[in-house]
């Protein structure tokens, strides 16, 4: 199954994409993404264990995830 | 009670306005401005940028809490993105109440709960040319901070 | 530091540019407005009297020690004496400082403090035409207060 | 010596006058005004007790007088 992984801020930079569609086995983890993911990026900017939101709402990284799930990685937040 | 992430300068007056009602005793505007300077670098200005669509939801269910909490449909809440140079303002709180404590608590709730749980980023630019992007929690740019794990 | 006693309309934008400096990253404003209803009573106005030179004194009292306790420089109140109609500013308070914590305390500080010594008093007009002069303490109408000696 | 009385607000109302000029004796203090503005005016609405400031600082009643002093009696306060 394909979930889409969405990368901000100074996460995008680390990994130097902000979109990347995943092919993951089914039953996969929000965990397992970020362990893909890290493979794939620069891991020193990118913690083991970054804050994620599954299709908008944040998640637990024993989340699982189904076919077409949007998974964003989420930078220490700064706003206001 | 209204919630938007804006491109545009934020319209502080409209934001009052928003929250003014006939059985408002009493009215909190929270303001954040760019400062000039962050942990003794001299900022020229910041970028915003967000993961728009869940930073939207966020505000909206925060917006949606404190009118919950604080016992008043006045509560209004703007943020912008994009790039504001120092003294602009970023983000615009305001809540109409019939009493001033609740207000003041409202308003303080909403700010509170948008550093902590809206995706909106924030790059200063340095007087030196360099740009960092800045971690809220410790108000330090995200490079001194060591990769420990989890961040919560 | 700015503190006022206005016969005129309150400038809020104005209020708010006096605490604005690139240093702040965070203001905050309070207002005070004519509510339409008060213990149940409907209101169509409020007149303000001041024991004005006192009243411009303890004003500017509460602004400094607001600026020491909350180490800003960036405090302005401003309150408008004379008749007011419902939904109209009768006070605003305007606190600008580095960190957004301090801002909201310094400016709860300065409402309190202003209802609490500033000798000024209102009276509502109600939609039967009667006219009460109003307890802060309480809310209440003062003939509704029984004589019982010390107020404080 | 003589002090102003000042009264503002519902106690100006209470004694139907918003100045008066006080004739006191040496060594009178401010208990002594308020007891003699109490003969002039309507006292359920003036309590034994109001609040005072002398020369446009809050005093207490024990506070003895000087001549020329400005004393306000002040009824609760209600700004904001």
């Amino acid at each position: 199954m394909t979930v889409t992984v969405l990368l901000f801020a100074s996460y995008a930079e680390a990994v130097g994409r902000s979109t990347i569609e995943l092919e993951v086995e089914s039953g996969a983890t929000v965990r397992d993404v970020i362990d893909r993911i890290r493979e794939i990026g620069n891991a020193t900017r990118l913690p083991p264990t970054p804050m994620v939101a599954v299709n908008e709402q944040y998640a637990s990284r024993d989340r699982e995830l189904r076919h077409g799930d949007e998974v964003a990685l989420i930078p220490p937040v700064a706003g206001g | 009670m209204y919630s938007s992430i804006v491109d545009h300068p934020i319209d502080v007056a409209a934001i009052i306005e928003r929250v003014g009602r006939a059985a408002n005793g009493a009215a909190v505007l929270f303001l954040g401005n760019v400062r000039e300077v962050n942990e003794g670098l001299e900022v020229t200005g910041i970028e915003y940028t967000a993961y728009r669509s869940m930073a939207e939801r966020e505000l909206a269910s925060i917006v949606e809490e404190a009118a919950a909490v604080g016992d008043t449909n006045d509560v209004a809440v703007e943020h912008r993105l994009g790039e504001l140079v120092v003294g602009e303002c970023s983000v615009a709180v305001a809540v109409g109440h019939p009493h001033r404590g609740r207000a003041f608590e409202t308003a303080r709730y909403v700010v509170e709960e948008l550093k902590r749980r809206v995706p909106i980023w924030k790059r200063e630019h340095y007087v030196d040319g360099t740009r960092e992007w800045v971690s809220a929690a410790t108000s330090k740019p995200e490079t001194q901070l060591v990769d420990i794990g989890d961040e919560r």
